[in-house]
């Protein structure tokens, strides 16, 4: 009945599969999907082809956003909207409301939304714990102990590579951890430049630096993945990863809780940072495409393409309504800490993923963060760094 | 009629003036020789009578026809250049067919033309082989195939034996003479060499920065040069220039020429016009002496030089001997055997040779 | 001018130190290939098992088949070969193009020099020089505005226009170095300018055409930046395919396949260097290099 | 004459300034035009989409105040020098021992030659493992026996950009290489012959008159090199990603990333001609002294 | 002692035998002009001398030593090469200088040398300029100039001249001659022109494939040549050699030599040894005659040649006559105006310069 091209940037071998649910319930219901794929640099070659496609006046009929970029299309009037879908879909009402900012845009409605991922997990082999006779830690004081106490034993205590976005789920995670989530919001999402240049800043550079401890020296270059395996093969304890390092453990057959744990970064409040994926549709004049478009929406929302794409994907849905029944046991908790952390005001956009603040100012927390991570920098100095690397881009 | 009248061209390049204000006429069958030194502007000149180059002022005509806004193919030419400049990747044959090709001449008659050019040239065998393939006179006679085939008003060499060793480049010579002499066709032939000029032309124009010095028949251009320039240009070795003092003997002159370390010689019998000894009479002049109208001295001689010779080389049919004259270097071209260096000498000079210049203005004086 | 060095009698030695320098150079200029080879070879496990630049337990040519006709490169798991097809489509024409115009340009500004010549000849070869980054925008927009945007014949015209820059400075070294004495004679036989072109100067100038097409032909070819920004799906070049299979954010690296995938990529330039390699240091000494 | 040949004859005078043209005209546009438009966004204020409103030079400003850009620079600075000496060093000692009547000449040609002809994007992987501490080069020779052996820079922020001269010079000296070679056999024997009689010994003579003979050779090198240098973008991509932090960064990954992953479009603009004009101040004294002594010779 | 010995030499490059046996020894002071075609294997033996190329058999001598083994810088000479081969990155000044660095001569010592050479060839105010910046002869010189500082036993020059244009080449001709007869050094010079082995030789090698046909005084080589080949090479116009069938009158032999549509010419009184009479009388032979031993018959002269002036070629001091005879091309130098195109002409030939070959092996008959 019509075609749509859909740019997004998933060539992984588990991204793809996901994509095929949505893809299939699409051509079930006769629309044909043309798939433009454009990997690499977490999406920036896909925004850059956006980009290109938009200013020769030629853009794909769905693109799909990651943080503030569907907002910030929208603001330039280039993006359909959704919002009479959203209405009858009741769509609002399904999101958490922490979500709202990215996927609206004054009173339009811009991107489907299709799952959640959490960030700032730590995955860990049970057997290596057990055998060192360390429990879950319950705060970063205790993770930092356990960590030494594996390290003794020969063990690489955290495994995970030298890329920024690596270096700033640890980050992400010690802001809200350590200061609490009002914190996070100040400094992440307000951008206050008092709390940004606070001691409490200093606090979490200094947390970080203990955890670079933990760390062997051979992480630079080191795909996430391959620190997983790290973990899988127990020659190391832990990593700090989203919920899509889950795949490797389930590919190699491992239990949840048998063979390795899932927990939240340890903190007094229970921070759930997240990021979710979106497709938003582009303003086309194309009737066929346009009526694609429409059914596109609709099959990403559809509850049961949800669950069934994000059964794959390893992430929760986006919809708040869809129960995980049969997800996995890690699934299952994030789900359940995601209502509690909507409760307690502790669901934060990850500013690594670019859910805080927007691109020119979550590079800086990056920015700064790996090179405090990689180099010899103290904390004073990172939190200087820090604030007037805000202060430049603003 | 002239087949080719220059008339007042100059060429300037910006603010360069490398012609200026040339002047030539030749009828047809004339074989116009254009010398000079390096970049004195026979390159241009010929470039402008084939259309390769513009023309600042003045007009050319070819068979009476202005030419100035013609392009080359329109003008009825042909060229053989120094490099001969053969299209490199076609054979012979191609080579020579090409500029018929381009006029669309059926290929009969292309092949009809190729073979009576080949046959004149004696290249047929070479007629499937490639520039690189041939020797430098072979690719010589290819140049001028191509050239022939057009049966043009008129042929443009430029320089075109400059790159051929010594041997063969008087071999070629005879053979561009002997082909003059067949096809009658009039030819406009640059080259720096003057034995070329003296050996092939009927006329010669002698040009020096962007000036033709003297327009004449060759063997005139040799004996009675319109000034130094091109008495030491025409000629090799060139002629002797001594400085001198006329005194009038009667109706002919006697030059007084200086000698280092001897009495003063003096070469009698020269002949002048009335007017220019009446002038010149107990002034300074230029002598002029061609090294072959020395000669070793009978002993009677009246107006005998006696001299020292410095070098002497053997050229074989003869000897060159160098000596002193009047503060100058001076070359004598003496029967072989006759000289030996480090030795004094008698010589005699034959005066009905003799050429006078103003000192000054160093034009001939007659 | 080698022969005049090499004295016989002097020292054995000598000989066998420069063979060995060369023969170590070498080595260590291998030992990328070697790397991607020995793991294009390798099951994926082997290689998450620790085994990185080693020699292969077993060996196996499934990412070999895997990356030219089985990979999913977004929901499409075609493998390389229709983004191969790609990429011959783009790079012939473009190469084709950018040469023929390098060579007629070339041919204008040494053999019909005009006042102004030189200064054109600057103002191309500037463009050699220019970061592509910057310009990717408005591009786009023009790309846009003619009406190619996002397609093969898109990309073929910038890689084109850009290429003119490079191969027009080749050309032009290389034409100052025939004698001018061709054309004119050329045109005193009637040529007229595109016959001289054609039939006079074209046919000496194969060196210099096959240096031009190396090159291009290797630009064109790895290009990403272009193809990432002018094509989309199913059109994209093979690089931007490759990048979709190596640049995994969220999944995990099949490194086999990856490097099998570089591979079968980059055999078309390795091809054309290994074949015409000596062509390309002779059209160098013809032309690209003065002195 | 006809006043049709003289038309014509004009016509004829003007064909070459009408064929030039459409690629001069190409080439204005995507290149000066754009540079131009370039030029006038870095003055703008604009960030995700290009916005025309004037804003002076608070982008450069802007630009300069940014650590990482600080971080650019040097590395430019240091990336381009040790990329420059070593290729040309390295080229030119392949492309003399090459010129040594070397029997496999065509093979190791073709060998120092391959890595110009593989795209960055996947040759970096390879790169990175090698030079990784635990995989690579250091692996290895620990392996052997000689366990003190350190070859850890990729991990160092402070050597990190080393290493991405080591694959630079991998990827380009080979260029450097074919060049000089061109450039070698195009010297006169008889200058090597009249060196030789005087007594000149062989490092002697390369030393003295032939080094100095390449200097054409050498300054296309230099110029094409540099160009390669402030372009390089794949291999910085694909070694370090920039990394460890920003501690690799170059002005090319640095307009890249503002442009397109921050939305800093004006800040990328201002890199972008800051990056045009340090390559101005090499090239056009080049183009100019190049084009200067060829009219003169 | 003879300063260099060249003891039957061989070269050969793979299979092909580029040098056959040659032998040559020269005196101190000497001047040895090799002089050959092109390919003949001239660069090649001088190469050797040099030690520049390695010596396939024989052995080469300098001053008594033997140099097969010894490296170039070890066996004291000097090259000038024909392309010069200045040093293009130094000055005029480094270049003289570079060997005596190499050789860690004083500073002081080194710039008295430059200074002694640079005034001989007057090119001080050159010193400071790079040779891109010099002309033709001013590199001639240089190149010269860094020979003459190493002050060597033997001085080697390849065809130092060849790429001088022609009035050059006579002056740096005579300057090398004269540079000679200063330096009193023994010198061995390459050149594929004849005219140069005459003027400065004081002997000639003349050399064909390999193999030296003649070694000689270069007077001896004109008039009196070993075999064909060195007649036609030396000289030029080339001797002119035409068949002839020889008869004996007396203690002279008579050539008798057709000529087309004319009764047979008899050139009388050519001298001969008795042997050689008796062998070659009524026998072919080849008569070689030098263009210039023709001169235009008074006309009581008995042995005259009546013949048709066929191309006329005047070069000035001469006019150079072409005509059939024994059916062959001939060339004769006359005095200029003497002959005309055409013409039928009597010409007197000079019998004390005729030189007689056998027509088989094509060797001088004495
Ligand atoms: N395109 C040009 N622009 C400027 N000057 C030029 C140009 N072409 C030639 N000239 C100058 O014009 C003068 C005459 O040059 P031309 O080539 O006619 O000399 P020539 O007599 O043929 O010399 P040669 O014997 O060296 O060929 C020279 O001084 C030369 O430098
Ligand atoms: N390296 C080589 N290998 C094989 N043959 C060679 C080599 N060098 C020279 N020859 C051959 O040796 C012969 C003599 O060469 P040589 O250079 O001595 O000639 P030449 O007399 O100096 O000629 P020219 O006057 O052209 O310089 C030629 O036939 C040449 O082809
Ligand atoms: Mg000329
Ligand atoms: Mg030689």
């Amino acid at each position: 009945e019509g075609q749509i091209e859909v740019l997004h940037h998933w060539v992984s071998q588990s991204e793809v599969d996901a994509l095929n649910v949505i893809r299939k319930e699409l051509e079930a219901k006769g629309f044909e999907w043309k798939d433009s794929a454009v990997g690499g640099m977490s999406g920036a070659n896909a925004q850059q082809a956006l980009r290109s496609r938009l200013t020769a006046g030629n853009p794909p009929g769905a693109m799909q956003f990651l943080g503030w970029e569907g907002v910030q299309w929208a603001e330039q009037g280039v993006v359909r909207d959704l919002n009479d879908l959203a209405t009858a879909g009741g769509w609002r009402e399904a999101l958490a409301p922490q979500l709202l900012p990215f996927v609206t845009s004054g009173e339009a409605f811009i991107a489907a939304p299709i799952n959640m991922h959490r960030q700032n997990w730590v995955w860990a082999n049970r057997k290596l714990f057990d055998d060192a006779g360390v429990a879950v830690p319950k705060t970063w004081a205790e993770l930092i102990e356990t960590g030494k106490t594996l390290k003794e034993k020969g063990i690489v205590p955290v495994a995970m590579g030298d890329e920024p976005w690596q270096i700033g789920i640890i980050f992400d995670a010690l802001l809200s951890d350590i200061n609490g989530p009002e914190f996070y919001q100040k400094t992440a999402i307000d951008l206050d430049p008092e709390a940004l240049g606070s001691p409490e800043m200093v606090k979490v550079f200094d947390m970080l630096r203990e955890v670079r401890g933990l760390v062997d020296d051979n992480f630079v270059g080191r795909d996430w993945a391959v620190a997983t395996g790290m973990v899988i093969n127990g020659e190391a304890a832990m990593q700090f990863m989203g919920d899509w390092a889950k795949g490797e453990f389930l590919a190699k057959g491992l239990k949840p809780n048998q063979d390795f744990y899932c927990f939240a970064t340890p903190g007094e409040v229970n921070a759930f940072q997240y990021l979710i994926d979106s497709f938003g549709m582009f303003t086309v004049s194309d009737e066929t495409v346009q009526k694609a478009q429409v059914a596109l929406a609709e099959t990403i929302m559809d509850p049961k393409v949800q669950k069934g794409f994000n059964l794959i994907k390893g992430s929760i849905p986006a919809r708040n309504d869809v129960p995980v029944d049969d997800f996995d046991d890690c699934a299952k908790l994030g789900y359940h800490e995601r209502a509690a952390a909507i409760e307690k005001g502790s669901m934060q956009g990850a500013i690594t993923h670019g859910f805080a603040a927007k691109p020119e100012f979550a590079s800086v927390f990056s920015d700064v963060a790996a090179q405090f991570f990689v180099g010899k920098m103290s904390s004073e100095d990172a939190v200087k760094m820090l604030v007037s690397g805000i202060d430049n881009a603003r | 009629m002239s087949t080719l009248e220059i008339d007042r061209v100059r060429k300037a390049y910006g603010h360069l003036e490398v012609l200026k204000e040339v002047s030539i006429s030749i009828g047809t069958g004339d074989f116009l020789v254009l010398l000079g030194p390096s970049g004195c502007g026979k390159s241009t000149l010929l470039n402008m009578i084939a259309g390769l180059e513009s023309i600042t002022g003045g007009e050319i005509r070819i068979a009476g026809k202005t030419v100035n806004d013609l392009s080359p193919k329109d003008r009825d030419i042909a060229m053989v250049f120094q490099s001969y400049a053969l299209y490199p990747t076609m054979t012979v044959r191609q080579n020579i067919e090409f500029g018929m090709k381009i006029r669309r001449i059926a290929q009969a008659d292309r092949d009809r033309a190729v073979k009576t050019a080949s046959d004149l040239l004696q290249i047929t065998h070479l007629l499937d082989r490639k520039p690189s393939q041939l020797s430098g006179g072979q690719r010589q006679r290819v140049a001028m195939g191509r050239a022939i085939v057009r049966e043009p008003k008129l042929f443009l060499f430029d320089e075109p034996l400059s790159n051929l060793d010594a041997k063969l480049r008087v071999d070629m010579r005879t053979e561009i003479k002997r082909l003059h002499a067949r096809l009658g066709t009039t030819i406009v032939y640059v080259t720096h060499d003057q034995i070329e000029a003296m050996t092939l032309a009927t006329r010669v124009a002698v040009m020096k920065d962007g000036v033709v010095q003297q327009l004449d028949e060759p063997q005139a251009v040799y004996d009675r040069p319109a000034n130094v320039y091109v008495a030491r240009f025409v000629g090799s070795p060139a002629m002797n220039i001594v400085p001198a003092v006329l005194e009038a003997e009667g109706s002919t002159a006697t030059a007084v020429i200086d000698i280092a370390r001897r009495p003063a010689a003096r070469i009698a019998g020269i002949s002048l016009s009335a007017e220019a000894l009446r002038r010149y009479a107990g002034r300074k002049v230029l002598v002029g002496i061609r090294p072959e109208n020395f000669s070793i001295a009978t002993k009677s001689a009246a107006s005998a030089l006696t001299v020292d010779f410095d070098v002497v080389e053997p050229t074989g049919p003869d000897t060159l001997a160098v000596f002193q004259l009047g503060g100058v270097e001076v070359t004598a071209r003496l029967p072989p055997r006759q000289a030996r260096a480090g030795r004094e000498a008698a010589l005699a000079v034959d005066t009905s040779k003799i050429v006078l210049f103003d000192s000054e203005t160093e034009t001939r004086i007659d | 001018m080698a022969e005049a060095l090499s004295r016989p009698g002097k020292a054995r030695l000598g000989r066998l130190f420069v063979y060995g320098c060369l023969v170590v150079v070498a080595l260590l200029y291998l030992m990328p290939l070697w790397v991607m080879v020995v793991t294009s070879l390798k099951p994926l496990d082997e290689i998450y098992g620790g085994s990185f630049i080693g020699v292969p337990k077993v060996v196996t040519l499934d990412a070999w088949r895997a990356a030219w006709s089985e990979a999913c490169i977004g929901t499409e798991c075609t493998g390389l070969k229709p983004y191969f097809v790609n990429s011959l489509l783009m790079v012939i024409p473009a190469v084709a193009l950018s040469t023929g115009i390098g060579a007629i340009n070339g041919y204008i500004l040494t053999k019909w020099r005009f006042p102004g010549a030189n200064f054109v000849f600057g103002l191309l070869l500037f463009g050699c020089f220019l970061p592509y980054q910057a310009i990717l925008i408005p591009m786009a927009r023009t790309l846009g505005l003619l009406g190619l945007a996002g397609s093969i014949p898109g990309l073929v015209a910038v890689h084109a226009s850009y290429g003119i820059c490079f191969t027009t400075l080749f050309f032009r070294n290389y034409f100052v170095s025939l004698p001018d004495e061709l054309t004119k004679a050329a045109m005193v036989d009637g040529a007229g300018f595109f016959r001289i072109f054609w039939s006079v100067i074209l046919p000496t100038s194969i060196p210099i055409i096959v240096v031009s097409c190396i090159w291009q032909f290797t630009q064109i070819w790895n290009d990403f930046l272009f193809g990432v920004s002018f094509t989309s799906g199913s059109s994209s070049p093979i690089t931007v395919a490759l990048n979709n299979i190596v640049n995994v954010t969220t999944g995990r690296k099949q490194y086999n396949v990856d490097m099998a995938a570089a591979m079968i990529a980059a055999i078309p330039t390795l091809v054309v260097y290994i074949v015409a390699g000596r062509y390309f240091v002779r059209g160098l000494t013809a032309g690209a290099v003065k002195g | 004459m006809s006043a049709s040949t003289r038309m014509s004859s004009r016509l004829a005078g003007w064909l070459p300034r009408i064929v030039v043209a459409p690629s001069l005209l190409v080439v204005i546009v995507t290149v000066y035009l754009f540079i131009l438009w370039t030029g006038v966004i870095s003055v703008t204020s604009s960030k995700f989409v290009p916005t025309y409103d004037f804003v002076g030079l608070e982008q450069y400003v802007r630009l300069w105040a940014t650590p990482r850009w600080h971080t650019a620079v040097a590395n430019l600075f240091i990336f381009s020098a040790l990329f420059l000496a070593l290729s040309t060093g390295l080229g030119l000692l392949m492309a003399i021992l090459l010129d040594q009547n070397i029997r496999a000449e065509g093979a190791l040609r073709a060998i120092y030659l391959y890595p110009m002809a593989l795209s960055f994007i996947v040759t970096g992987t390879a790169w990175k493992w090698i030079m990784n501490p635990g995989l690579g080069v250091q692996k290895v020779v620990n392996d052997l026996g000689w366990t003190d052996f350190r070859f850890d820079w990729i991990t160092n922020p402070d050597m990190a950009i080393y290493t991405v001269v080591v694959a630079g010079v991998w990827q380009s000296s080979g260029f450097a290489m074919a060049i000089f070679l061109a450039g070698l056999r195009g010297i006169d024997n008889s200058v090597i012959k009249a060196a030789q009689i005087e007594g000149a010994s062989l490092p002697l003579i390369y030393r003295q008159i032939i080094i100095p003979m390449l200097r054409p050779a050498m300054l296309s090198v230099i110029v094409l090199l540099s160009y390669i240098a402030i372009k390089s973008f794949d291999l910085v991509l694909a070694l370090t990603n920039g990394g460890p932090g920003t501690a690799t960064e170059l002005p090319s990954t640095f307009m890249f990333s503002a442009t397109f992953r921050r939305n800093q479009m004006g800040v990328g603009a201002a890199s972008a001609v800051m990056m045009l004009m340090t390559v101005a101040a090499i090239i056009v004294p080049y183009l100019y002294s190049e084009l200067r002594s060829e009219n003169n010779g």
